[in-house]
């Protein structure tokens, strides 16, 4: 389905969708981030990137898995907590951040599926904007199979045209959100489609950032796990979890018991995220730790998302968002460390 | 004002000369203008070495892991380390000196002096510059930088895009150093904590309001603690296991990890993480800010440290980073610190 | 949810036995669902146990599947939630998830003499491998276990060692001269170069610390063993055990889900990264 | 391992807590507690059937930890921790809860006190249940005492731990010990002769057999801790034998040299080779060298060559002694205040203005007038005589905040004794006020005003200046209100009393602390008044503060008393709830050491170490790193963190 | 009619002194709320700020820490450090909006009976009307 819409019925729009969660882009002082809607005139959609991509949504940090307690008998009890989640539309998501729920679906849809994920991935709607001109410095999205227009993971994505949106869908669950409004948007007319294209192939001209033959990149990478590339790339690397926590691909995760009391038992046991860089992520109990050291925590991080990912699902976990390396808090450019991965011994 | 070749030159000389083994410093990033660290192994390497108001990393910082890895080598090249230090950095040095966690032979410090100004914070640059491409911002001798874009070179005044906490700067040049450039620099702010002053005098309500929003920000990434120089405890309050295991550690000394806090990035958890941070950051926090600015969140992290300076100067008469004979202000008391608080 | 992977089933500890005392302290525990669990494992699977309020402990299973009444696992007290394991008592109620990991492929080692080299607690999951093959000898060769710890009290079923000592060859050492001690004295590896066990349709399973498997290995290869002859466990430090939380990973392996069993031939090929 | 089981005993103290708290509830709420395997209560739990009891429970039901709730710790903690201990369990897995004093006795609504007692029970069973199993350390000790200082507090000092049977080492730095005392004339309120009453007790000292005695001596090194310390004293050269020596005298009367005699305060001289004053102990001459024209080589010798016993060796060296010892007493005493300090009083530069012992000296009869009181400018006997108190003392701002305390009473006895000597003269005295606490001291005060008309004048002088052979006094009399003028021909000043010279140096030798006045500072201020805050260091006299004889003598035999009461025992016991150092996670930051009170922590290969010997367990270490890399044994931050959980009902 | 919020408070209150003082009270049979549940330590100097911290995350609607008068420390001068650390870390719980009634510091000598109810009293009277403390409690 496509249609046009013009900006001033935008939140008219989201008026006739109160029966769904909206969250959207927020201006902050010195950042925009995803937030729950409430007033549907306020939404702007002229977002740099968010802080955080939509996964802060999909894939919560934290999440309750069961609430457990001790009963008389020394019985053990555990109850899935009330289900909080209901069908919710994100608005205003990058392509870049779209594809990144695509490539949690493939991790969280392996030989066991992740219901908690999926719970609430199928209850979520993403609706996409183009973008026009790049959100960030450091956009990359045309070099790891990604666009500023791509429609991977969309429901709807629109595109920002003079006055209006062109806007299309692709699913089902796009189509009735369409409709719930059906009489605020038109058809697109013949100009309106190629302004559309117009839009695209020029957003694709203002990305300022590539990796060139990045293709060549995983193979390389079979071979360089003994390599002191990562001792030198990661010596200024604080082993912060900036990069990861806001990739909108990473996946990782930690569970742990929270106690509310311990006698009489009661806790809950909670997901949190986790990442790759923090030392205790593979540490054993014995204090043996096959990673380390900064450097095979680099490593770790860059063979994930362009070796191994790439092996298990055919793609690379990286969307080419920018945010790892604008937020980086010493400067390290994942394109640079690709870059050198891939002139490596030339 | 540093000339970049003088201090070129006295890295080089240290460097080739062999009396470092390397020497921390600032280079140009890739893409962007705001300066990164450079470990500089070889003199050619020094090529790269800049010093301009987007150094705004505590170098510092990386002696930490110095320490660290000599610790785990078998014959460790004693040498020093050169490492390029700002007047707020030095303090830092003088903090890790006065915790004995370095020895003063460990560094070669190559003081840089920000003169009449201080650092650019990229979130004002990018304000004041909306959209336009920054390729390079330079001290002037006057209290403003030279901002070069694709569009030319534009004076700006300094308090336009510098960091809050160089306004509030008394240290301007280093306070320990080897070789000093740029010079002697006294600052006198008219108030040294008048960042303070808008959130002191919020009401209670106020206060918990902004810091509940703050705080509920945060994904607890650690940058913040990451970033930090003085945070080089082995283990963190917050770390859910041991991280000093060793052969000889008994399970028990394991399972009794206290959990202090949580792993989840709740309000109350966070609050308990910044907290405890805070506390254990007063008396040797130098208000580098690197926290604030390493925080993806846009927490205002400084805050927190720089009231629990204020109060030690206030209540204690202690400052941080000058003296490193005595003892920490946390080890010591004077019989007449207030207690005006006291029932 | 139906299929909640994260949400263990409850079993009780119906027996306890102390392998080993002191501050490397070992215990073997049988437990038993509540109910009809549907828990059937391959041998060298491993399981999630669940100590609530502590946290949850990959176990491998040391019981074999042809003993269907109970799980055995014999556990290593090393951190939280093994330390809390072993203050339990008879009657007390653990979570189970699981069982998880890829499991011995033994359907290939049919007819074929298998050596068992284990060391220390890597006894507990060649234990499941070994008592299903004694369960059905004849589809077999000769089974030999040869076995070790660094001293007599480390060695784990040590009742069931001397059981087992009338049905296969079962060597044992300690590392340093005992009292008493009349077997071989001596680490692992060199045990094995004493026994000089035949690679000729064998296959070789071991398992124990990773200094002595470094070792088992390289002496096996000098015994003549091919690479895909020698089967070996990995460990690492596990979460969700159901390859998605990241962190058990050699490569692009999970270990918990594609693991924790490897032929040489096939491990040699990962990064040295557990 | 198994898990460690727990019982619980709720006593009923008859109704004393029974009365309020519901017992039986608090024993069946236990019993549901974690780790908790047997929860009973009982009327007087620490009468023999309730100690009997809980001996017998901890067999039948195998436990390893037991709580009592009952009075405080302070009461019965040994009780019940004796009564563990018969069950021949850890007396460290015993710990009290106090349901009484913070509980019953306080809350009188049932439901509360029950509530609350609970609470207070389940925390104090999360504390036992990592409890470590202690044992007392101990430590053998060394039974000799080091006594620092050889005046009349360290001789009493010493005298009363010799006769104790202990050895002492007793270390003086002059030639003679005798210390202030054998200057004094007559000593207040009785006016008996000073060097009567002491020279008996230093020559019991010299002939006891059990006391070492180093004169001309220093301590210049201590290390170890309680029972065990080791010392290293510098012995310095005297040049004379004194087991040769006869005291014939003919030395002194051939030595060329003239030198100020330090025990005649400089009112008169003395010669390179001397004996500091004819009672002096030991009993011999000593060759001052460097009052000397030259030892080295040799520049006069004439006093070796009437020597007839030889007893002169030029080639003494100063010696180095070691002792090991168990205790210190400190008793290093006084020096005045300096009068250059006073500049309204002349800067101590006019000749008839001196120091309270100066007058001393003036008015004994062994002194260097023979107790003839003139004057130094012109040995003219003084007519008129100024006395001035508080000459440095309770002068913050300029001088000595404290009141030096004697002042008072010698300025008296000086006036009196003045009046004595000189019939027909007038003295005056200065004052702020008079402090003359003690036994008849007052009486004493006013005999002076009453029957020698010594004419007391409220007020300060204000300034001291020579005027011809006088010197000009000018002063203010408060209480009338007007100026006054003196034309004196003798002032006296009661100057401050200051801790010894090397007071400083020693408090760093020893790791003592000194107050803000830097005298020795007392554990505490009313409790431990003799001991000082390391363990085996006690103080004696006014090197803890100004103070007369007899309060000296009294605080010597109570510093004597405590050593002996260490050195009576074989070995000492501490409490092993110390601190304890996690060497993996200290970085050596040292604020540890600097925090401790004790001296019990030093950093050694860069890591903190803990002398449990001097460590007292308080904690303060603990709090202060900021790496948790030190905690106290049984108070653990995990036990704390557990409490307070439990304390909240989680 | 609704029940009175009864605040709950952890005292860490010193041996030597206010733990002794304590107990004076009752022996003196001096009543006051008993909504204070003490815990004994050794000196107020080995409180740790993140003792005082885990209390309020615990659920702790106060917390008091009770130490010997200055100079009459038993363990000579930790009540010096915890006087500083305490000041510093009610600053900054005052900064970031806890109410300051919440966390209180006081000493108690142990012939101060009387002033031990009295600082409970004040405390709880002052606690009351604040209501329970969510602000640092886990899940609160």
């Amino acid at each position: 389905m496509e249609k046009i819409l013009t900006k001033k019925a935008l939140p008219q729009w989201l008026i006739k969708l109160n029966a769904y969660q909206i969250y959207a882009p927020v201006k902050k002082e010195n950042h925009w981030s995803y937030e729950a809607l409430d007033k549907p005139e306020s939404i702007r959609l002229d977002h740099l990137n968010t802080i955080q991509s939509p996964k802060m949504i999909i894939f919560p940090q934290r999440e309750v898995f069961f609430e457990f307690h001790n009963a008389e008998g020394n019985t053990l009890v555990m109850k899935e907590p009330a289900s909080e989640s209901s069908a919710t539309v994100i608005f205003g998501v990058r392509p870049c951040d779209a594809a990144g729920v695509t490539h949690q679906d493939k991790v969280f849809d392996g030989h066991f599926k992740d219901l908690y994920y999926w719970k609430r991935r199928n209850q979520t709607i993403l609706v996409g904007l183009a973008c026009n001109t790049p959100p960030s410095p450091h956009c990359f999205c045309l070099s790891v199979g990604g666009s500023p227009h791509s429609t991977a993971g969309f429901d709807i994505l629109m595109t920002e045209l003079e006055d209006s949106y062109y806007v299309e869908s692709f699913s089902k669950k796009g189509d009735t959100l369409i409709s719930l409004a059906g009489d605020i948007f038109s058809t697109p007319k013949e100009n309106d489609k190629k302004d559309k294209e117009k839009a695209h192939s020029d957003s694709e001209k203002k990305l300022k950032r590539h990796i060139k033959d990045l293709e060549t990149v995983p193979p390389k990478l079979k071979d360089m796990f003994d390599s002191p590339l990562w001792e030198e790339e990661s010596l200024s690397c604080i082993q912060c979890g900036i990069c990861t926590y806001l990739c909108p691909t990473c996946h990782c995760f930690d569970i742990n018991d929270e106690k509310d009391s311990s006698s009489p038992l009661s806790g809950k046991r909670v997901r949190t995220w986790d990442n790759c860089q923090f030392p205790d992520f593979t540490m054993h109990s014995s204090g043996h730790n096959p990673r380390p050291d900064r450097a095979s925590r680099l490593r770790q991080r860059i063979m994930h998302k362009f070796n191994y990912f790439v092996t298990n699902y055919k793609a690379y976990q990286c969307t080419g968002c920018g945010r790892c390396i604008d937020k980086c808090p010493v400067g390290i450019d994942i394109i640079e460390v690709l870059e050198k991965v891939r002139d490596y011994g030339k | 004002m540093v000339a970049l070749e003088d201090l070129k030159q006295e890295a080089k000389n240290v460097l080739e000369g062999g009396t470092v083994k390397y020497i921390i410093g600032y280079k140009k990033p890739a893409v962007g203008f705001m300066a990164v660290p450079a470990f500089f192994h070889k003199p050619e390497d020094l090529d790269a070495l800049v010093w301009d108001p987007t150094c705004v990393h505590n170098l510092v910082l990386f002696l930490k892991d110095e320490k660290k890895k000599k610790l785990g080598q078998k014959e460790p090249d004693e040498r020093p380390v050169g490492i390029v230090v700002k007047g707020c950095d030095s303090r830092a040095v003088n903090v890790l000196l006065q915790e004995n966690y370095i020895d003063r032979e460990n560094v070669y410090i190559l003081g840089v002096s920000c003169g009449k100004t201080g650092m650019v914070d990229l979130k004002k640059v990018r304000k004041y510059f909306k959209g336009k491409i920054i390729s390079q911002i330079d001290f002037n001798e006057n209290e403003s930088f030279t901002v070069t874009t694709t569009e030319g070179k534009v004076e700006v005044p300094a308090a336009d895009i510098f960091a809050v906490r160089c306004t509030e700067c008394i240290t301007a040049s280093p306070v320990i150093h080897d070789v000093l450039l740029g010079g002697d620099s006294v600052r006198t702010p008219e108030n040294p904590f008048g960042s303070l002053e808008e959130m002191e005098s919020k009401s209670q309500g106020q206060k918990w309001d902004f810091w509940q929003e703050q705080l509920t920000k945060c994904i607890r990434c650690y940058a913040c603690r990451s970033i930090c120089p003085m945070c080089y405890c082995d283990e963190c309050v917050v770390d859910t296991i041991n991280f000093a295991v060793y052969p000889d550690t008994p399970a028990e000394e394991k399972a009794q990890k206290i959990k202090w806090v949580e792993k989840s990035p709740t309000t109350s958890e966070n609050f308990i993480y910044h907290m405890v941070r805070a506390i254990h950051l007063a008396g040797r926090c130098v208000d580098c800010a690197e926290c604030e600015r390493a925080c993806p969140m846009d927490i205002p992290l400084r805050f927190l440290n720089k009231k629990l300076e204020k109060e030690s100067k206030k209540l204690f008469d202690y400052d941080v980073g000058y003296d490193t004979e005595i003892p920490s202000l946390i080890s010591s008391f004077r019989d007449e610190d207030p207690e005006d608080f006291i029932r | 949810m139906e299929n909640n992977h994260y949400i263990p089933k409850v079993a009780r500890i119906i027996n306890i036995k102390n392998e080993v005392e002191g501050a490397r302290a070992i215990k073997t525990f049988r437990t038993q669902f509540a109910g009809d669990d549907g828990f059937t494992h391959a041998c060298g699977q491993s399981a999630m146990l669940s100590v609530l309020g502590k946290g949850e402990s990959m176990i491998s299973i040391s019981s074999s599947p042809i003993e269907a009444e109970y799980l055995q696992f014999s556990v290593l007290k090393t951190g939280r939630v093994t330390s809390a394991l072993h203050e339990m008592k008879v009657g007390d109620m653990i979570g189970i998830r699981g069982p998880y990991g890829n499991g011995f492929p033994i359907d290939k080692w049919t007819g074929k003499n298998l050596i068992f080299i284990g060391g220390g607690i890597g006894l507990a999951p060649i234990w499941s491998v070994l008592q299903t093959a004694l369960g059905k000898k004849s589809d077999y060769g000769n089974l030999t276990l040869i076995y070790g710890s660094r001293t007599s009290k480390d060695l784990v079923f040590k009742e069931e060692l001397r059981g087992i000592k009338q049905e296969m060859a079962v060597h044992l050492s300690v590392d340093n001269e005992e009292d008493r001690w009349e077997e071989y004295v001596g680490f692992v590896p060199n045990n094995l170069l004493d026994k000089n066990p035949s690679p000729e349709n064998a296959v070789a399973i071991t398992c124990g610390p990773p200094i002595m498997i470094k070792f088992v290995i390289k002496n096996l290869q000098d015994l003549g063993f091919k690479d895909d002859q020698i089967y070996t466990t990995v460990e690492n430090k596990m979460k969700c055990g159901i390859g998605i939380c990241g962190r058990c990973n050699i490569g692009p392996h999970y270990v918990c889900k594609d693991g924790p069993i490897y032929s040489w031939a096939e491990l040699k090929k990962l990064p040295q990264e557990y | 391992m198994k898990k460690k089981r727990i019982g619980v005993f709720i006593c009923h103290c008859g109704t004393n807590i029974a009365g309020t708290v519901d017992v039986k509830k608090v024993a069946e709420a236990l019993s549901k507690h974690d780790g908790v395997v047997h929860s009973e209560d009982y009327v007087y739990m620490c009468s023999d059937p309730g100690q009997k009891r809980i001996v017998e429970a901890i067999k039948e039901n195998d436990l390893d930890k037991v709580v009592v709730s009952c009075c405080s710790p302070n009461l019965h903690e040994s009780t019940f921790r004796n009564a563990v201990k018969e069950a021949d369990k850890n007396a460290f897995q015993c710990e009290i809860a106090n349901i009484r004093e913070q509980c019953s006795w306080v809350h009188p609504n049932m439901e509360e006190g029950t509530d609350k007692a609970i609470k207070i029970t389940k925390t104090v069973v999360e504390k036992v249940k990592h409890n470590e199993e202690l044992e007392p350390i101990s430590v053998p000790v060394t039974r000799r005492a080091l006594v620092i200082g050889g005046g009349i507090s360290g001789i009493q000092a010493a005298l009363d731990i010799a006769n104790s049977g202990h050895e002492v080492i007793l270390v003086e730095k002059s030639p003679s010990i005798g210390g202030h005392m054998i200057q004094l004339s007559e000593t207040f309120p009785t006016l008996d002769c000073s060097q009567c009453i002491l020279t008996p007790k230093m020559v019991e000292v010299s002939k006891h057999e059990k006391i070492k005695l180093l004169t001309y001596s220093e301590v210049q090194e201590v290390s170890g801790y309680v029972g065990n310390f080791k010392a290293k004293i510098l012995k310095k050269p005297t040049y004379v034998d004194p087991d040769l020596c006869t005291l014939c005298d003919e030395c002194t009367k051939v030595c060329p040299v003239v030198v100020e005699s330090e025990f005649e305060l400089g009112l008169t001289g003395r010669r390179a080779i001397y004996i500091p004053f004819p009672q002096a102990i030991p009993a011999t001459y000593i060759l001052d060298d460097t009052g000397c024209p030259g030892l080295l080589p040799i520049a006069c010798g004439k006093c070796a060559d009437v020597c007839d016993p030889g007893a002169i060796d030029f080639d003494q060296k100063p010696e180095i002694v070691e002792e090991e010892i168990g205790v210190i007493v400190v008793a290093t005493g006084y020096d005045l205040y300096d009068k250059t300090n006073m500049g309204e009083y002349g800067y101590g530069k006019i000749p008839d203005v001196m120091d309270g012992l100066q007058f001393e000296r003036l008015c004994s009869a062994s002194g260097p007038t023979n107790g003839k009181i003139i004057r130094p400018s012109d040995l003219k006997e003084p007519k008129e005589l100024v006395f001035i108190q508080c000459a440095g003392s309770r002068d913050p701002e300029l001088h000595c905040a404290y009141c030096s305390k004697i002042c008072c009473m010698y300025t008296s006895k000086h006036a009196m004794l003045y009046k004595h000597h000189v019939h027909d003269g007038q003295a005056y005295v200065f004052y702020i006020d008079i402090r003359s606490g003690g036994k008849g001291y007052e009486e004493f005060v006013q005999r002076t005003v009453e029957n020698d008309g010594v004419l007391y004048l409220r007020g300060k002088v204000s300034k001291v200046f020579q005027d011809g052979d006088k010197v000009k006094v000018w002063g203010v009399d408060t209480l009338a209100g007007k100026d006054i003028e003196i034309d004196a021909d003798l002032v006296v000043l009661a100057m401050a009393m200051r801790p010894s010279e090397g007071t400083e140096k020693l408090a760093k030798i020893l790791k003592m602390s000194l107050d803000k006045d830097g005298f020795f500072s007392e554990a505490h201020p009313k409790l431990k008044p003799v001991e000082s805050v390391s363990a085996g260091m006690f103080i004696a006299g006014a090197a803890q503060a100004p103070k007369d004889i007899p309060e000296a003598v009294a605080q010597a035999s109570g510093a004597a008393a405590k050593a002996i009461g260490i050195l009576s025992q074989e070995r000492l016991y501490h409490s092993p709830m110390v601190a304890k150092v996690n060497k993996h996670l200290c970085t050596g930051c040292r604020m540890c050491v600097d925090v401790c009170a004790y001296d019990a922590i030093s950093i050694k290969d860069g890591i903190a170490e803990v002398n449990e010997v001097l460590c007292e367990g308080c904690g303060t270490c603990s709090a202060t790193c900021l790496r948790a890399a030190i905690s106290v044994k049984n108070s653990t931050p995990y036990q704390v963190h557990e409490m307070i959980n439990a304390s909240l009902g989680g | 009619m609704t029940e009175e919020f009864e605040p709950k408070i952890v005292a860490f209150l010193c041996k030597w002194c206010s733990s002794a003082g304590s107990d004076l009270a009752g022996v003196s049979r001096m009543e006051y709320p008993s909504n204070v549940i003490p815990i004994q330590v050794l000196c107020s100097g080995s409180v740790s700020p993140l003792y005082i911290l885990s209390a309020f995350n615990k659920g702790a609607d106060g917390v008091l820490v009770s130490g010997c008068h200055p100079g009459d420390c038993h363990y000579i001068k930790g009540n010096y450090y915890s006087r500083r650390r305490i000041a510093l870390l009610k600053e900054l719980l005052n900064f970031i909006g806890l109410e300051p009634e919440r966390f209180k510091m006081s000493w108690v000598s142990a012939a101060e009976g009387t002033k031990y109810t009295e600082v409970i009293k004040e405390f709880v009277d002052e606690l009351k009307p604040l209501g329970a403390q969510t602000k640092l409690r886990r899940n609160g």
